[in-house]
């Protein structure tokens, strides 16, 4: 078990940079995102829930897949260039760890996506525990242990110091060279940590949110169930939940022409948006009914329906915290999930 | 504030039964002790499950667009800055006057849990209003913290208790009063005395936090466009999300823009935004010249005035002059 | 600033076609010679101008925008240029809020008969452009060239 | 560069990444009618593009105008080219519509499920009931089984639209299709016009008043609503579920099931589709 003292992690993270890019916590003007981080700025592992999640780092909001220039009739199509080169996720909860997972469900099933491959192969995983779990928090529900946060290397801030616990061979080869600034650390400390969370846990508003009526065979029922009429009455159609969360992985592609070339590129969609499915002739999800359910439908029943049982949630609790009308995917589950129809 | 929920239930449900409303749009409690979420209470036994306290932040009177337009009076609880909205919709001929029943409700202040948060307060499980005080219990041992210091924004230039429009009113408890407004303008003005590359920096710092969500747009009033000019293919600003920084300005200075005259300063924008961008820091800029350069406007504290963008006066100022 | 010297600003003219437009051309039918380098854009009257067009002019690399309509009074619509003064006059202070540098934006009126004003407005103009240098914070970098 | 892999499996890509296209020209441009054009289109050089099966859908792109699926309507067991019936009706398609001949776009698929044509179909009588320009998708099956016709029975075509200059492919059906051993081809408008001398009315009576025998493996395609009353003008007639086929068409994105927009329930059309087993289909939500 190796540590380092909370005020060196600065230095810490120029060390990694010298090598890696670092993805971060990072606060900007107040606000604690996932980002790049650069020489100076503050890095809050203290911070739960960062307002922009970590699939950012993986899907970004928007990233460029082609270029077409046309000359006359001809036409040249190229692969946009994407950045590489390996880099490392500093600080990530358990919650937004498995969330990578979720993505990968579906960016790495056939056809792969190649543009997220590269970026997932790439990444070095520095997980942390979640010593202060808020109110707002459900993984537990989907069995993710935030005690627990898996990656290459699992982390614990327990007495001012931050534990490291290599569990991969990429995670050993990163703790080997950042060697020098770490030290040698205790395991109690980090097993006192790991109960305490777990107490907390049980401890917690939603500590006894289950999916029961959720999964892959309630598909129809849950589709017909009358209350989505009523749960969404108060969405305003923003997708400030979809683009918060971590596993929403809907994208948009889309052209922009700048007058010598048109740059094709993805960027985020949200089912809640009325233009998701609008084709010339109209649209299937007519109202905001039937864009809300498609949310909900698709974390609890198509997603696990198509992979395996697992649900496309992993309790981060960002859409509870975000949802400017206070709608949430809480709430829909335990509405809905219960009920017999 | 028990009172005041009872004597609210009590006036929806009279008009119900008197067959005067149908239903009233509203807040009802959420899943957490501070979460309040719009709902539509349907008939007179739904209003049992209303409530009304200092978490009510929500503007509810957009929803008015549709609701007053889908048969019976519907009755919507708001508080006076949300009767502005309302009366704005209302001389934009955006909601039907005739399909509404404007129940006015006194408010004291609405409370930012975000604000809270950043007091470090967190893992909240119990919030509790006391004499202006919030004593709160966490996961980590309990706290409190005065209810003035963690206001919505919006509540920090608060209107007043006048309703600028309502049919019955039900008012806040004796000895209970709206916040003391402060200048709403010194952020403003403290911007503008930033030199212009710190001023740049300032909006880049915010603005790049923007997501695209929309949250702004679909939760302001005024934005009351059937289809947005960034949701229209043929717009050629229909970009969605913003691939470059150039984006998130040109969204937030046209949408700032098109509500220029005509927001209320409600504040939504702000309180919604899920990356807390200080967006009402757009609208009051344009609030603040409006009132220099045109005099004194304040949308929608009458119905049917005409703003200062659909008005003129042959001595207006040339653009561009100081 | 060092590339000041072969810095050709790209300017963006908005013209209303009853008075500036006609000015453009009587500047030229009277041999007055203006900056090349400024696009005309005919406009049935200055008040057609959405500050959207303005901006997406900044996207696509114009380094300055200048509206030019009729004198107040005077408009073709009757009231068409008092809208644009005040549109115009909170577009120019939001974009200075903003930190964009002051003078990118002009408006100025010029009627039919005022061929020798749209020249020296269009020289003037495109002179402060020129100080000004290349339009950074308002240009979209998937458009640079 | 060119994106386009030649591959013989009927749908998947396997390398690089499945959202680039590839270069296609359109070496011809037939007006079908007023607002259908039928493009035909080859690789850059006139080379072959890509083996597909009936029923299966490719990606067009007009730079600028963005990207759309669109049916092949030609038949796969034409090596030399690819067709595509594209009606008038949005941003792209009419920045199809203006191409001309010569006109190099971007293109990539083969995508989704084909129909079952070297399986249910097999020795089966088929009957292929089409509206308007849900004609595209059947006619690369019904040119295909012309190709290969003794491995199948006797073909019925049904097709309507709403006026006589609305039928799309009416010469080769008419010239071709109807002089064909086999096939018998019955055309529809929905309302009587100067110049026709055929069937007037709806493509569901139309049906019922040919009164086929339920031996036959049905295909539908057209507008939506066609298809709800076709299927169940069908089922009144004692037809199953599990012998009427149909192809769906929804907003679709990337076309390999990850935008997550073309979804009926768990099933992306772009994937699982969009030739749906109609039993199949009535187990899905009922939303497309």
């Amino acid at each position: 078990m190796l540590k380092i003292t909370l005020d060196k992690i600065s230095e810490l993270l120029s060390e990694i940079n010298k090598t890696h890019c670092v993805y971060a916590p990072v606060e900007r003007s107040g606000e604690v995102c996932f980002d790049k981080w650069s020489e100076g700025e503050k890095v809050r592992l203290d911070v739960l829930k960062t307002s922009k999640s970590a699939k950012g780092v993986f899907f970004p909001q928007t990233e460029d897949i082609a270029r077409f220039r046309s000359k006359g009739k001809e036409l040249e199509i190229s692969q946009a260039k994407t950045e590489g080169g390996p880099f490392v996720i500093f600080g990530v909860r358990a919650c937004d760890v498995k969330s990578f997972e979720i993505l990968d469900s579906v960016f790495l099933s056939d056809p792969v996506d190649s543009f997220y491959k590269a970026r997932r192969e790439n990444a070095l995983i520095v997980a942390i525990a979640c010593s202060k779990p808020e109110e707002t928090c459900f993984c537990k529900t989907f069995s993710i242990d935030p005690a627990g946060p898996s990656g290459d290397v699992e982390g614990y801030t327990a007495n001012g110091a931050l534990y490291f616990e290599p569990r991969t061979e990429k995670g050993k080869n990163f703790c080997a060279s950042i060697a020098r600034l770490l030290e040698e650390g205790d395991e109690g400390a980090v097993r006192a940590e790991k109960e305490k969370i777990r107490g907390i846990m049980a401890d917690l508003p939603f500590s006894s949110l289950t999916t029961k009526g959720w999964g892959k065979d309630e598909g129809n029922r849950k589709f017909n169930s009358e209350k989505w009429k009523e749960l969404s009455d108060a969405c305003i159609g923003c997708g400030a939940c979809t683009f918060t969360c971590p596993t929403c992985q809907c994208y948009d592609v889309r052209d922009f022409d700048n007058g010598r070339e048109v740059i094709r590129y993805r960027c985020w969609d949200s089912c809640m948006y009325n233009d998701f499915t609008m084709m010339a002739h109209g649209t299937p999800r007519k109202t905001r009914v039937e864009r809300f359910r498609q949310r909900f439908m698709h974390k609890l029943c198509y997603h696990p329906e198509n992979h395996g049982g697992v649900f496309s949630c992993v309790g981060c609790g960002r859409c509870i915290e975000k949802c400017p009308m206070s709608i949430n995917i809480v709430k829909v589950m335990r509405a809905i999930g219960g009920e017999e129809i | 504030m028990q009172k005041m929920i009872d004597e609210i239930k009590e006036k929806c449900a009279a008009l119900i039964k008197n067959g005067e409303a149908s239903r009233v749009i509203g807040w009802e409690k959420g899943e957490l002790p501070y979460d309040r979420t719009p709902a539509v209470f349907d008939g007179e036994k739904a209003v049992g499950r209303l409530l009304y306290d200092a978490f009510c932040g929500a503007n509810i009177s957009k929803y008015l667009i549709a609701a007053s337009k889908t048969g019976g009076k519907v009755i919507a609880l708001l508080k006076p800055c949300d009767t502005y909205s309302l009366n704005q919709l209302l001389t934009e001929n955006r909601v039907d006057r005739s399909g509404v029943y404007a129940l006015g409700v006194g408010c004291s202040g609405m409370v930012d849990v975000e604000k809270i948060r950043d007091k470090g307060i967190k893992g909240i499980k119990d919030i509790e209003e006391i004499d202006g005080k919030l004593s709160i219990k966490t996961l980590y041992g309990d706290r409190t913290c005065d209810k003035s210091e963690v206001l919505l924004e919006k509540c920090l230039s608060c209107k007043g208790e006048k309703f600028a429009v309502s049919d019955d009113s039900v008012a806040l408890l004796e000895g209970e009063t709206a916040p003391s407004p402060s200048d709403r303008f010194s952020a403003v003005s403290r911007i503008e005395k930033m030199s212009p590359k710190e001023r740049f920096e300032f909006w880049r710092g915010e603005l790049s936090r923007c997501i695209r969500c929309n949250a702004c747009r679909n939760a302001c009033p005024a934005c009351s466009c059937m289809t947005c000019v960034f949701d229209n293919a043929r717009s050629g600003v229909s970009s969605k999300a913003s691939p470059d920084a150039f984006e998130e300005n040109m969204f937030h200075i046209i949408r700032a823009f098109h509500v220029a005259g005509r927001c209320t300063d409600c504040g939504e924008c702000s309180r919604v935004c899920p990356q807390r961008i200080p967006l009402h820091l757009l609208n009051r800029k344009f609030i603040k010249d409006i009132n220099e350069f045109y005099g004194e406007y304040q949308a929608g504290e009458q119905p049917y005035q005409r703003g200062p963008l659909v008005d003129y006066n042959v001595s207006d100022r040339d653009p561009g002059q100081v | 600033m060092q590339v000041k010297e072969d810095f050709k600003p790209t300017i963006v003219a908005f013209c209303c076609n009853w008075c500036s437009y006609a000015g453009a051309d009587l500047a030229g039918s009277s041999r007055l010679s203006y900056p090349a380098n400024v696009k005309i854009i005919r406009v049935p009257c200055s008040c057609r101008v959405n500050p959207l067009f303005i901006l997406r002019a900044f996207q696509r690399g114009a380094d300055g925008v200048i509206i030019c309509g009729c004198h107040p009074g005077d408009c073709h619509y009757i009231s068409g240029n008092y809208y644009t003064r005040r549109r115009m006059a909170l577009l120019i202070s939001m974009l200075e809020y903003l930190g964009v540098e002051k003078g990118r934006v002009r408006v100025e009126w010029v009627s039919a008969a005022e061929g020798a004003k749209f020249a020296s407005v269009m020289e003037s103009f495109a002179k402060t452009i020129c100080d000004l240098g290349e339009n950074v914070k308002l240009g979209d970098l998937r458009c640079k060239k | 560069m060119s994106g386009i892999i030649d591959h013989e499996c009927s749908c998947r890509r396997t390398s690089l990444d499945a959202l680039l296209p590839g270069v296609a020209v359109i070496t011809d441009i037939r007006e079908e009618t007023g607002d259908v054009k039928t493009f035909r289109v080859t690789g850059k050089n006139g080379e072959k593009l890509f083996s597909h099966k009936p029923g299966q859908c490719a990606m067009l792109t007009i730079p600028g105008a963005g990207e759309a699926m669109f049916s092949i309507s030609s038949s796969p067991t034409n090596e030399e080219y690819k067709e595509f019936s594209i009606k008038r009706c949005g941003e792209l398609t009419d920045a199809l519509h203006k191409a001309e001949k010569g006109q190099q776009i971007g293109i990539r698929g083969p995508y989704g499920k084909a129909f079952p044509v070297d399986d249910a179909f097999l020795k089966k009588d088929l009957l292929f009931i089409a509206g308007g320009i849900g004609i595209a998708p059947l006619r690369s099956v019904i040119n295909y089984v012309r190709d290969k016709r003794e491995d199948y029975g006797h073909v019925d075509i049904v097709y309507g639209a709403r006026t006589k200059e609305d039928l799309v492919c009416f010469d080769e059906m008419t010239n071709v299709w109807a002089k064909d051993k086999d096939i018998s081809v019955y055309i529809t408008i929905d309302k009587a016009q100067d110049g026709w001398d055929g069937h007037v009315g709806f493509v569901p009576g139309y049906i019922k008043e040919l009164g086929f025998d339920k031996l036959r493996t049905a295909i539908i395609c057209g507008p939506p609503i066609m298809i709800k009353f076709a299927l169940s003008t069908l089922c009144d007639m004692g037809f199953d579920k599990d012998q009427v086929y149909t192809t769906l068409e929804l907003k679709m994105k990337c076309g390999v099931g990850k935008c997550g927009r073309c979804n009926v329930g768990s099933k992306y059309v772009c994937k699982d589709g969009p030739v749906f087993r109609c039993d199949e289909l009535s187990e899905l939500p009922d939303e497309y």
